[in-house]
């Protein structure tokens, strides 16, 4: 079992990561120690996040297997195009995310800059059509639960048209609706803040020396929230069958 | 992470492949196939995060023990919500009177 | 202890990490995991004094079945505040954030915790939860009960729900952070040598608390998130009118809240381990066994949650499943104590203050657990459930298994802590007061349950008063306990004689360095050549 | 039928141990509940045999303890003794007798659990509503009560319950009985009485400022007395009650007897399947009757057109029960006027 959970960083990496430009903190005794640390607890923290989005969405599986018909219902109120314009969006981001932690690799100062910029850029585009195309729409249909919970005629009228579907319990599906999305822009706010962390540290060259830790980890951070966003596009605006 | 950094054609292929399964799963999404919907687009979702955690977050060049730890991470959620769903999707069932059960009851109607 | 007042006894000239530096920057700005592990000593002891305070005024209350003392709504603020400061502000982080954050890197040879500003952090976080639930407390208290049942929380109760519930969801991300920076430490900073099945049983315990806090703590943040949402904005996701489950809160609370009692009695269990090897100076009987089966308390205690609910109203398909599953929980339980049994036989066996904790936790513990086994069973738990034999049954893992296995542990490695030594005999002395009080509080509620007493009830009627009384009398002999180790642990930082590196004859890391350790723990990294508990050689 | 072994086993062990622990209790001081109903005795049997084991096995450590505490003890302090690695045969016994063990007990324990949550057809029927912080309970004769519960000694009785506001539970030592009652939904329990007299009803799940004292008691008459009892409040059925708000509510617009209606006919619907519109088939239960008053279109029935307006907020949940147990006497069509 020593063995077997003890395979680490090769040589190769090993040799690079031993750079003179980056000194590790006292409590380890490498930087390819450090470096595995650090992605180490990134992942442990990510499954932290795991289970915090799986109580919402054990909290959907489980109301949606009581009321199907309204949640279907729910779903079909949704824009489906800018979801999956968003997806896009977001899967773009992730990619320039990648080559972002590929310029550090490689020690490319500018691409690393520019391709941080970009990441934020999507990132925010993301999050503009998510409020302005979206939920700026659905308080205008009166759909937003707790706040404007006053359903257009139209609204009223899909549901009343969806056998089985009633109109508190398509209430439900919106609140896990605005939950769901609104944990995953929350986590999307605090990635920007990240990045923009990336890109100050950047403009210093501090992570383009060897130590690229702090680019690699942020990268599995955006990408989990990406991760999320894979799942919620399916589950929100796609199952309640658009035929 | 043993081969070194990842080529950037590598990337760009993986994104293509993340776009054209959005693409479909968009459009499966149209076709009336009952239950089967649900299924098609869990497993398109499970396919496009397999791709994004083993290419862009490099699980496939990670230590064992990341591999292991990500595993983890979804068991425990299968746990959670495959546990919590027991309840609710049994609460219809009545086990039915067996022969040892005595004759202090009878059966439902 | 007139005779060692005299002269307070000669300092230790050599630097260690309490007088590398000074002031009160230098502790609340230290990222030194040991300074991290005291802070966490005196606020747990702060919020452990608040929730005695509670449990106090609760059980002088109980002594008059019309009720002595308080109106029934503020002794359900009593009992909530008693049980929200007690499972979360000391019991979860009483061993892990003091004796793990102290001896988990010293075990392993490290220098330090993998991320010391984080483990800072966490302390701040603790401290900002507990800010908010004090703030609760202050501002007229909550009276959900530790459990924030639905609807009554998220609709009903109009005292300081939310508040509460702040403090609670802050406080939970102290514990994820605590568990993360152990589980990268304990994979990643062993010392060369130290093998997996060399590694002490306080670090296989802490490992597999850690597993559970990274786990399950989210999970209860998550639903306190909704609780929250629903009272502000008044939706309905708990709400039956909305179509809302209030079971549906209870299979979310459970799922971490179960297991939640394992992050609080696992430690323990690793201490205990720790106490039987060394005062009966054998190796531990069985290492893999007693190892394997912390991990598998750790899995199978997420797999059993719903033996809450068997009266709420889960299918009777889930009340099968779950109470099979809660029994093979107990087995791995079990194989720790017939472990522990064996080790002490034939050792050579001292009764230090340590070992008596010890061995009061085995017997404690067996009954907690064998209680337990009532509570699976769906045909008798139906009767017990929500009985003061619940009660009985948690206050036995709780108080007599993981608060002995805290002080049994404060105890042993207090000598390493601060330097000094405390006076034995007192020490023995305190530990016969509490196991006594602990057994006279706390068995009399096992009849009372069964008698069909619910908790959490003010009032009750005249025919349970003798018990009532028994517990209540118990209580304050357990309160007089809790005392005395205070007292003698602030007076031997002072005037308690020096202990030496080693003062126990131990084996383990952290007994190689000096007492106090310096900064770094270790003048130059161990290195390991041997299992554990090598008392034989 | 293993079960029932250990059963006829204990049971002869039962009645014994309960009268001895009564016997031995002081005036006014309780050591062990009563056992008043047919279901308390099959649980305390278990209860006795966990006990034993759990007896057993702590003093089994305490002894150990004990004796290895006094025999072991260190005589000099330079004492070594020999280093026992471990034993896979013993790690296996003690893991797989106590496994072996807990199936027994789970075995029984689920034996016992389904057999009491299933409740014989003949039952009297009580409904149940339970509010912050008080028990209303209504017979199906109509005799209504408040924190009390008259029975009828030797016959089953079914509790249908409900709660107005947050979760109670209804809990009685005497019948070790005990069940949450959640707001939104049907939850039953059923006993049968064994002894006559007074016993305590208490809340079990903590529900706010007065949950000690949404208090009650239990009354076990004979059969002939409780007769008396219930003809002794007037008052109408619940059945009728429930006519009446059929009639006022306007639901016998719609839902004529003989199915001519805009609505369903309900004669003879409860307790059979009903085919729904999304080609699924549900039970005419209790649940089911409630949600189509307060979400009629959560079911429609198959054939029926989606225009029953919702009745939510504007029945109580006492009334939901009457409508219930309306629904529940149609069994033929001459029940329905007009």
């Amino acid at each position: 079992m020593n063995q077997w959970l003890n395979d680490s960083i090769s040589s190769p990496w090993r040799e690079k990561l031993a750079t003179p430009e980056f000194t590790h903190s006292h409590q380890f005794d490498d930087n390819a120690q450090q470096f595995e640390a650090a992605s180490l607890g990134m992942w442990v923290f990510l499954l932290t996040e795991i289970m915090f989005f799986g109580g919402l969405f054990c909290g959907y599986a489980v109301y949606r297997s009581q009321y199907l018909p309204s949640f279907e219902a729910g779903s079909r109120l949704l824009n489906v195009g800018f979801g999956a314009a968003n997806t896009a969006v977001l899967l773009a981001s992730s990619l320039t995310m990648a080559l972002a932690v590929r310029a550090a690799q490689t020690r490319k100062g500018n691409a690393l800059m520019i391709f941080v910029l970009l990441t934020m850029l999507l990132g925010i585009a993301f999050l503009g059509i998510k409020f302005f195309f979206e939920w700026i729409p659905d308080w205008r249909d009166g759909v937003v639960p707790g706040l404007h919970w006053v359903p257009t005629a139209e609204v009223v009228q899909h549901v009343a048209g969806r056998a089985g579907a009633v109109l508190p319990r398509v209430e439900l599906f919106f609140c896990f609706y605005f939950f769901m999305t609104g944990m995953h822009a929350l986590h999307m706010v605090v990635g920007l803040g990240i990045m923009t962390y990336l890109l100050l540290k950047a403009r210093t060259g501090a992570l383009t020396s060897g130590h690229f830790a702090p680019v690699e980890i942020s990268g599995l951070y955006w990408h989990f929230v990406d991760i999320v966003w894979i799942f919620l596009f399916p589950l929100l605006y796609l199952i309640g069958g658009r035929y | 992470m043993s081969e070194g950094t990842v080529p950037v054609r590598i990337y760009l292929t993986i994104f293509a492949c993340l776009l054209a399964l959005t693409a479909l799963t968009t459009g499966v999404a149209f076709i009336d196939m009952g239950p089967l919907n649900t299924v098609a687009a869990l497993t398109i979702a499970v396919g496009k995060m397999l791709l994004v955690i083993l290419f862009f977050m490099h699980l496939r060049h990670s230590p064992r023990l990341t591999k292991v730890a990500v595993l983890a991470g979804f068991f425990w959620l299968v746990l959670l919500i495959g546990l919590t769903l027991a309840d609710p999707l049994t609460r219809h069932w009545t086990p039915g009177p067996s022969p040892w059960d005595g004759t202090t009851t009878q059966p439902q109607p | 202890m007139a005779t060692m007042v005299a002269e307070p006894p000669r300092v230790e000239s050599r630097v260690n990490y309490l007088n590398a530096s000074y002031g009160v920057k230098s502790w609340l700005l230290t990222t030194d995991h040991k300074r991290i592990a005291l802070l966490y000593l005196v606020s747990i002891t702060f919020f452990f004094l608040i929730g005695g305070i509670a449990a106090t005024i609760i059980r002088l209350h109980l002594i008059s079945p019309t009720g002595a003392l308080v109106e029934p709504a503020t002794y359900n603020k009593l009992f909530s505040v008693h049980g929200i400061i007690m499972i979360f502000f000391f019991l979860i982080p009483s061993i892990p954030a003091v004796l793990g954050n102290f001896l988990v890197p010293m075990m392993i040879g490290a220098r330090d915790l993998a991320f010391p500003r984080i483990n800072l952090l966490s302390w701040y976080i603790y401290v900002v939860g507990g800010l908010f639930t004090l703030y609760a407390i202050l501002a007229g208290g909550v009276d959900t009960g530790w459990t924030f049942y639905t609807p009554y929380s998220s609709t009903y109760s109009n005292t300081h729900v939310l508040a509460t519930g702040i403090g609670v969801f802050i406080s939970g991300f102290s514990s994820i952070l605590t568990g993360l920076n152990f589980i990268v430490t304990i994979h990643k900073m062993r010392a060369p040598g130290l093998t997996w099945f060399r590694l002490p049983l306080f670090i296989w315990a802490h490992y597999a608390t850690s597993v559970i806090q990274i786990l399950g703590t989210p999970v209860v943040a998550i639903t306190i998130v909704l609780i929250a949402l629903e009272r502000v904005l008044h939706v309905g996701v708990f709400d039956p009118k909305l179509g809302g489950d209030p079971l549906l809160f209870q299979h979310l609370f459970w799922f971490y809240s179960h297991p939640a009692v394992y992050i609080m009695v696992l430690p323990s269990m690793g201490v205990v381990s720790e106490l039987i090897t060394c005062f009966s100076r054998k190796r531990i009987f069985g290492y893999e066994f007693v190892a394997f089966s912390s991990v598998a308390i750790a899995v199978l205690g997420f797999l059993v949650w719903a033996h809450h609910m068997f009266v709420a109203g889960i299918s009777i398909y889930a009340g099968l499943v779950f109470s099979i599953l809660s029994y093979l929980v107990a087995i791995p339980s079990a194989i720790k104590v017939f472990n522990w049994m064996a080790t002490i036989y034939k050792g050579s066996i001292s009764y230090d203050a340590p070992m008596l904790y010890a061995l009061g936790f085995i017997g404690l513990f067996t009954m907690g657990g064998l209680t337990g086994l009532f509570l699976a069973n769906l045909g008798v738990d139906v009767h017990i459930h929500d009985t003061y034999f619940v009660v009985a049954h948690f206050h036995y893992i709780m108080v007599g298994g993981a608060l002995m296995g805290y002080l049994g542990g404060l105890h042993f490695w207090w000598p390493k802590i601060s330097g000094r030594l405390y006076p034995d005999k007192w020490a023995r002395f305190a530990a016969l007061v509490i196991f006594l009080g602990f057994n006279l509080t706390f068995f009399p509620q096992f009849i009372l349950g069964y008698l069909g007493m619910p908790r959490r009830y003010a009032v009750y009627p005249p025919e349970f008063q003798v018990l009532n009384v028994m517990s209540s009398a118990g209580a304050s002999v357990l309160a007089v306990g809790y005392a005395i180790p205070l007292i003698y642990f602030i007076w031997s930082m002072r005037y308690g004689p020096i202990a030496g590196p080693n003062p126990w004859k131990a084996k383990g890391l952290e007994w190689s360095t000096s007492s106090p350790p310096p900064t770094d723990n270790f003048e130059q990294t161990p290195v390991v050549t041997e299992e554990a508990y090598a008392y034989g050689d | 039928m293993v079960n029932e072994g250990f059963s006829s086993i204990t049971q002869s062990l039962n009645g014994p141990i309960a009268q001895f622990l009564k016997d031995m209790e002081p005036a006014g001081f309780p050591l062990f509940p009563e056992q008043a109903s047919t279901i308390a005795g099959g649980v305390d049997r278990l209860f006795f045999f966990l006990v034993l084991v759990a007896g057993f096995f702590s003093a089994l450590i305490f002894i150990l303890i004990f004796i290895f505490a006094v025999k072991y003890r260190r005589r000099s302090d330079d004492e070594k003794p020999k280093p026992i690695a471990g034993s896979h045969r013993l790690e296996i016994a003690w893991s797989v007798i106590p496994l072996l063990i807990t199936f027994v007990m789970f075995g029984w324990g689920a034996t016992l659990y389904v057999r009491n949550s299933r409740p014989p057809v003949n039952a009297v029927e009580v409904f149940v509503v339970g509010k912050q912080w008080m028990w209303k309970l209504q017979h199906s004769e109509g005799q209504r009560e408040i924190d009390e519960l008259h029975v009828p000694l030797g016959r089953p009785v079914k509790l249908t319950m409900t709660s107005e506001d947050v979760i109670h539970d209804f809990f009685i030592p005497a019948f070790r009985v005990k069940k949450d009652v959640v707001p939104g939904r049907y939850s039953t329990i059923w006993f049968q009485a064994t002894k006559e007299g007074r016993y305590h009803l208490f809340c079990a799940q903590y529900c706010g400022a007065q949950h000690s004292a949404m208090t009650g008691w239990v009354y076990v008459m004979k059969p002939a007395d409780y007769e008396k009892w219930l003809s002794g409040g007037g008052g109408e059925s619940m059945e009728s009650s429930g006519e009446k708000l059929f009639s006022r509510f306007g639901c016998v617009n719609c839902h004529h007897a003989d199915g001519s209606g805009r609505g369903p006919s309900l004669v003879g619907v409860f307790g059979k399947p009903v085919q729904l519109e999304s080609g699924e088939t549900v039970t005419a239960d209790e649940a089911y009757v409630r949600e189509s008053i307060l979400a009629p279109n959560a079911k429609i029935v198959k054939g029926y057109p989606a225009i029953m307006p919702t009745f939510q907020g504007q029945v109580s949940e006492e009334q939901l029960l009457q409508l219930i147990a309306y629904v529940k006497s149609l069994r033929t069509a001459e029940r329905i006027t007009k």
